[in-house]
């Protein structure tokens, strides 16, 4: 069973990875996308998979901190789960990229070029919420699995879930934020976040159900809340149909009208029965999504768009089980694999014995209280830091966009604190080994995004040619020396005249009495004697030891370089007369 | 606890080694020994009351500072200028030299805008960023790389003088 | 939507709220009556305001919110989770719908978003909570309904 | 076949298609570089653009554009354009300046057929249509890098080089102004490089008019260096120069001696209906007078 599993799931995944190597080769245009619409399936992709993502922490970790009791490895398989379609759900925003290689842009971590993502778009947001939530996952499967033996790892276990509650709900609110603030108008609505959210428990619960089809048991509750879950989806439904007058009849039928057929008990009764229910669930949800992002129908699905729909199943199939059967001592327990139970019957809350604690001294929030602070505490730091930079580049931003990012931030400091007292005080020589790996990977990629990769150099050959102003506006005899014209006339003889003729017009005497026979004095009335045609045509042609510049120079920049020269012998003669008032003032 | 130690100290040697080689610079230095015509900075600054835009003509007003063209040279070599004892080597060299003697790759990016001109009407020096190594012909080995300059955007670097210009992305790129 | 509008639909989440949680606690049940709650708030949406309202996406939802917050005060265990959860979930509808309308141009409703979340977080206080105390928290609620 | 053997066979072909799939391959590279494309394609592709069937716009009513409202804007530029709805007839000269002012690429057949060009100025029944340079410009916001951003002096400016293409700011647009470079155009040789001052963009980012940002920094320098107050009032976008009715008029709104605002007070100002809200810099101008 379980290796035929695993061929149809190698079969789905094989033809799938070569429309995903055509796609990482061609790009955007590989898959479905018309002048409408740029996103296409692999979002479609990422937000179903990351909806059903939501179901093993939702039967976990809400369940557990609620007091639903759940079979152990019931819940373990959905968090494993979570962690594949995770996994799943990475790979389609990065792939969906077209510069795949400056993903990390998107972090909102400062390089040392002092350039920063912009925190306020939704994507931003979405990937720390990723980020975030892929790591407390992780962390939450390994206590989990762990608590059996380890009292540390159960001790951490339900304050782990407490901070998982609100994320896991927060990381889908933030998705359907992507679509919710954007002037797309298929995409507007302020119900989206409790939309998607329902919408990914829905989903999720469905994947749960046919896994546990697959395990050979089921749980009635679950499949319950599954049909909960379909009325609400419908109303939804309705709701954006009554909003925007577009109603999307096949996800209908799919998602809402089909597993009502749960409520024919030989559906019901029947393995095949229960598969089949849950499968047009995952059917209608995900042809949801793909209406969701093409609303303007695109251009067709290609054979890209099926491959990739096949890559994500067959990703998921394969990684699971794989994870299943070697995990299979650590998920099973004592309890008996894959055995025919009719029924686990999760007990009651009316079984649980029910304890009464005073406001705040619960044993969770006693465990939790500190690393709360510390994450609520670095999460301010972090809003500071942001405001501050974004007002130093003077970049327009709105406090609400901030909101999104705290979640993820507090959280996810929150679950390390957690965790640090056991890694510190209670890992072993493996456990040692894999953390500095970790550190080593976490540093080199903060380190690479930190420093960012030097740009290509243009390769542009740098020579002695090339103008240094187009000149539109010569000065005059009247043009004071600080206007435009003249500074940029001055420029130009600073570097071509100012060598031989004194960047004040008379004498650079360090280079000319060392070397060089003395220029002509260039007074004001030898200057007007001469004329300004004939100066011009020395510029241009060269006398005695004057060099010709003809070529280097244009004959309009010459004539203002002559001009130039006659306002520094007037400023000259003005000077001289001052000084000699200055000396008689004096005497 | 050895092995968190061990973890915190391998995190921090991880990323100052990621940011030295990510961010190295891009040329390697190099002196100016191959051109065909011999040439020494120290002779041809200060010491005779040569600004650098005597040579490098764009330097203090073009984008681009450029490098002399023979005719630059020969506006001065003309004529035999000292009794030095290179000066013949030096003089048939030039008499042999292109027209343009030297060129070399720019190292800027195709998108990086950068105006010596406007850095020296701002009150750049040149030995600002280009540093002291090109009177002793070595070239290339500064940094210019986008740190560098917003440093000296948001006015961090040179606070005595203090610069400061546009840091907004489209003054300088494009 | 106007005042009058807006607390006749605090009458009905109030009114919805008397049915829920009565008698033994059935999943199937419940998820119905919360799902024809819901539908009947879209209904009352539609009809008192314009479906071109962007304001209005979101009433539904919040209505059922309140209706679960109402609703709350007569579960027989675990009163102040379930209590504090209800008003997060308010608190959740009013922000994010808050931050996809702020996109579009809309005021972020500052003072009400703030008003749950201090309620939110104060109520996490209370001890066993009295009948009167019952009272004052419907008071709260429906203040910040009305009011804000 | 035993499952060892299927197995193998199975992750070798997962293998090769996944190195298949790498983009810019080493020895790919110049081999496959193709002609470059003669500027009678461009043409061609222009009238071919212009003959796509397209919705006319719905222009309103919109106030002349005033200072920016947001932090850092200057109190002395903003830079836009007016398009003269009455002098234009839709000759499509202006989408064949930008392209070779901004060295805009040519698009495959198979774009074409889809109506993917990459002009940065396109005929909306029959009226010339660019980004808008919004004030309050909504792909900016959405913008996950910062590539999209504003400059001080109401451009809404691209940063390639800090594009990951996520294609969201396209998403934004009300529009559509953005076009995204499907294609690897120079290895493609769909690519002419016209302008040595502007850089050819790389496959996978988002593009759009500039408002010829390249004249603008160049002027801005230029100015900067002989120490004059920096107006633009030298420069001229492509498509304003290359008008032969002069129907598109470049200017500085904050500045009063700009022709732009000489012509644009005594007309009334249109913009199209998703962008009238936004605070647009490029404007349309009917009747008044």
């Amino acid at each position: 069973m379980v290796r035929i599993l695993f061929i149809v799931f190698l079969c789905l995944l094989v033809p799938g990875l070569a429309s995903m190597g055509y796609s990482l080769w061609q790009g955007p245009a590989a898959w479905s996308v018309d002048t409408d619409v740029f996103w296409g399936l692999p979002i479609s992709l990422f937000v179903f998979w990351i909806g059903l993502a939501h179901a093993g922490t939702l039967i976990s970790a809400i369940f557990l901190v609620l007091d639903v009791k759940m079979e152990r490895r019931t819940s373990i398989l959905a968090e494993l789960a979570t962690l594949c379609a995770l996994v799943v759900a990475a790979i389609f925003p990065l792939m969906h990229l077209g510069v795949i290689e400056n993903f990390y842009m998107v972090a909102p971590y400062m390089d040392s070029r002092g350039s920063m993502a912009n925190v306020c778009s939704p994507l931003v947001w979405d990937f720390c919420c990723i980020l975030a939530y892929g790591f407390l996952s992780v962390v939450y499967l390994i206590v989990h699995m762990l608590s059996e033996k380890s009292a540390v790892a159960a001790s951490i276990h339900r304050p782990l879930a407490w901070l998982l509650f609100p994320m896991v709900l927060w990381v889908h609110t933030v998705v359907s934020l992507d679509f919710a603030a954007t002037f797309v108008p298929a995409w507007r609505g302020a119900f989206f976040p409790i939309y998607f959210i329902v919408g990914a428990v829905f989903s999720g619960l469905a994947m749960v159900n046919i896994m546990l089809c697959g395990e050979g048991y089921r749980m009635r509750q679950l499949e319950k809340l599954m049909l909960v879950g379909s009325w609400f989806l419908g109303a939804f439904l309705l709701w954006d149909w009554a909003l925007k007058g577009d109603l999307n009849v096949v996800v209908l039928i799919f998602a809402v009208l089909l597993p009502q057929f749960w409520f024919v008990s030989a559906v019901r009764e029947s393995t095949l029965g229960r598969v089949l229910v849950a499968s047009s669930v995952l059917v209608g949800m995900l042809l949801e999504r793909v209406f969701l992002v093409f609303p303007t129908g695109g251009s067709g699905i290609g054979w890209v768009d099926l491959g990739l729909i096949c890559f994500g199943f067959g990703l998921f199939g394969v990684i699971f089980l794989v994870a299943r059967l070697k995990l299979s001592r650590l998920i099973e327990g004592e309890e008996v694999l894959m055995g025919e139970v009719e029924e686990s019957a999760p007990k009651r809350p009316a079984t649980v014995k029910f304890a009464y604690f005073p406001p705040l001294t619960t044993p969770e929030f006693r465990a939790l209280r500190f690393p709360l602070l510390l994450g609520i505490l670095s999460c301010v730091l972090f809003l500071v830091w942001v405001v501050g930079c974004l007002e130093e580049n003077g970049i327009a931003f709105s406090d609400v966009n901030l909101i999104p990012l705290t979640c993820p931030i507090v959280t996810a400091v929150a679950g390390f604190v957690l965790c640090l007292r056991p890694l510190v005080f209670h890992i072993g020589k493996v456990g040692g080994i894999v953390m500095v790996a970790l550190a080593v990977l976490l540093g080199v990629l903060a380190g690479m995004v930190y420093g960012g990769v030097m740009s290509v150099p243009s390769g542009s050959v740098v020579s002695s040619t090339g103008d240094m102003f187009d000149v539109n506006a010569l000065p005059d005899s009247t043009s004071s020396l600080d206007s435009v014209a003249v500074i940029r006339t001055k420029a130009v003889f600073e570097a071509r005249c100012a060598g031989c003729h004194g960047a004040d017009g008379r004498l650079n005497e360090k280079f000319v009495r060392e070397y060089y026979p003395v220029p002509q004095d260039l007074d004001l009335a030898r200057m007007d004697a001469l004329g300004e045609d004939s100066l011009v045509n020395v510029v241009l042609n060269g006398r005695t030891n004057m060099n010709p510049y003809a070529g280097r120079i244009s004959p309009q920049m010459a004539r203002g370089l002559v001009r130039y020269m006659r306002l520094l012998a007037e400023s000259a003669r003005a000077d001289g007369v001052r000084a000699k008032a200055g000396e008689g003032g004096g005497e | 606890m050895k092995w968190s130690l061990v973890a915190i100290v391998a995190l921090l040697c991880a990323f100052f080694l990621a940011d030295l080689l990510m961010n190295r610079v891009a040329e390697p230095t190099r002196r100016g020994d191959g051109a065909a015509v011999p040439f020494v900075h120290a002779m041809h600054g200060d010491s005779i009351g040569l600004p650098c835009s005597a040579c490098h003509t764009g330097a203090f007003a073009a984008a681009r500072a450029y490098l002399p063209s023979k005719a630059d040279c020969m506006d001065c070599h003309r004529l035999p200028l000292t009794e030095g004892a290179g000066i013949e080597a030096l003089d048939s060299a030039l008499a042999k030299a292109p027209g343009h003697p030297w060129s070399r790759k720019s190292s800027l990016p195709e998108h990086v805008v950068f105006h010596h001109g406007v850095h020296h009407s701002a009150g750049v020096a040149c030995a600002d960023c280009h540093g002291t190594g090109y009177a002793k012909d070595v070239y290339g080995g500064e940094r210019f790389d986008m740190r560098t300059c917003l440093d000296c955007h948001r006015g961090k670097t040179f606070r005595d003088k203090n610069f400061k210009a546009a840091v907004y992305c489209a003054a300088c790129h494009r | 939507m106007t005042p009058l509008m807006s607390s006749l639909a605090c009458v009905m989440a109030l009114a919805q709220a008397f049915f829920l949680w009565r008698g033994k606690i059935r999943l199937l049940k419940e998820g119905l009556l919360l799902f024809g709650f819901f539908v009947i708030s879209c209904v009352f949406t539609l009809l008192v305001g314009s479906p071109n309202d962007p304001q209005l996406e979101h009433y539904p939802l919040q209505m059922l919110a309140l209706c679960l917050c109402f609703s709350t005060t007569s579960l027989p265990r675990y009163r102040r989770r379930y209590l504090v959860m209800a008003q997060a979930l308010w608190f959740w509808v009013v922000l994010f719908g808050g931050i996809s309308l702020a996109y579009r141009g809309i005021e972020f409703p500052w003072a009400r978003a703030l008003a749950i979340l201090a309620l939110c977080c104060s109520s996490t206080l209370l001890s066993r909570i009295s009948k009167e105390m019952e009272f004052c928290l419907m008071v709260f609620w429906i203040a910040i309904w009305i009011l804000f | 076949m035993d499952r060892r053997e299927f197995i193998k066979w199975c992750s070798l072909l997962a293998v090769g298609s996944m190195l298949g799939g790498c983009r810019k391959l080493p020895f790919v590279g110049d081999a496959a570089k193709k002609d470059l494309p003669s500027f009678k394609m461009f043409e061609a592709e222009v009238r071919r653009a212009m003959s796509m069937p397209s919705h006319r716009m719905e222009l309103v009513r919109v106030s002349m554009p005033g200072r920016l409202n947001r932090p850092g804007a200057s109190d002395e530029n903003r830079f836009g354009m007016a398009i003269d709805l009455d002098a234009c007839d839709g000759c499509g000269k202006c989408i064949l300046a930008c392209i070779q002012e901004n060295n805009i690429p040519l698009v495959t057949e198979d774009e074409a057929a889809k109506g993917r060009f990459m002009h940065w100025i396109e005929m909306r029944g029959g009226v010339p249509f660019m980004c808008a340079h919004c004030g309050n410009a909504p792909c900016e916001r959405a913008c996950p890098t910062g590539a999209a951003n504003h400059t001080p002096d109401g451009l809404s400016a691209m940063m390639y080089k800090h594009c990951t293409g996520s294609r969201y700011c396209g998403a934004n647009c009300p529009e559509h102004a953005r076009k995204f470079n499907f294609n690897d155009a120079v290895q493609q040789g769909l690519s002419l490089k016209f302008n040595d001052k502007v850089p050819v963009r790389s496959k996978g980012v988002m593009e759009k008019c500039s408002l010829c940002l390249h004249r603008l920094q160049d002027d801005r320098l230029a100015v900067k260096t002989a120490g004059g107050v920096w107006r633009g009032r030298g420069v001229n976008t492509a498509c304003a120069e290359a008008c032969p009715k002069k129907a598109i008029v470049f200017g500085n709104w904050l500045d009063p001696d700009s022709l732009l605002v000489k012509v644009a007070r005594r007309r009334d100002l249109y913009a199209p209906v998703g962008l009238a809200g936004l605070d647009p810099s490029i404007v349309y101008m009917m009747g008044g007078k």
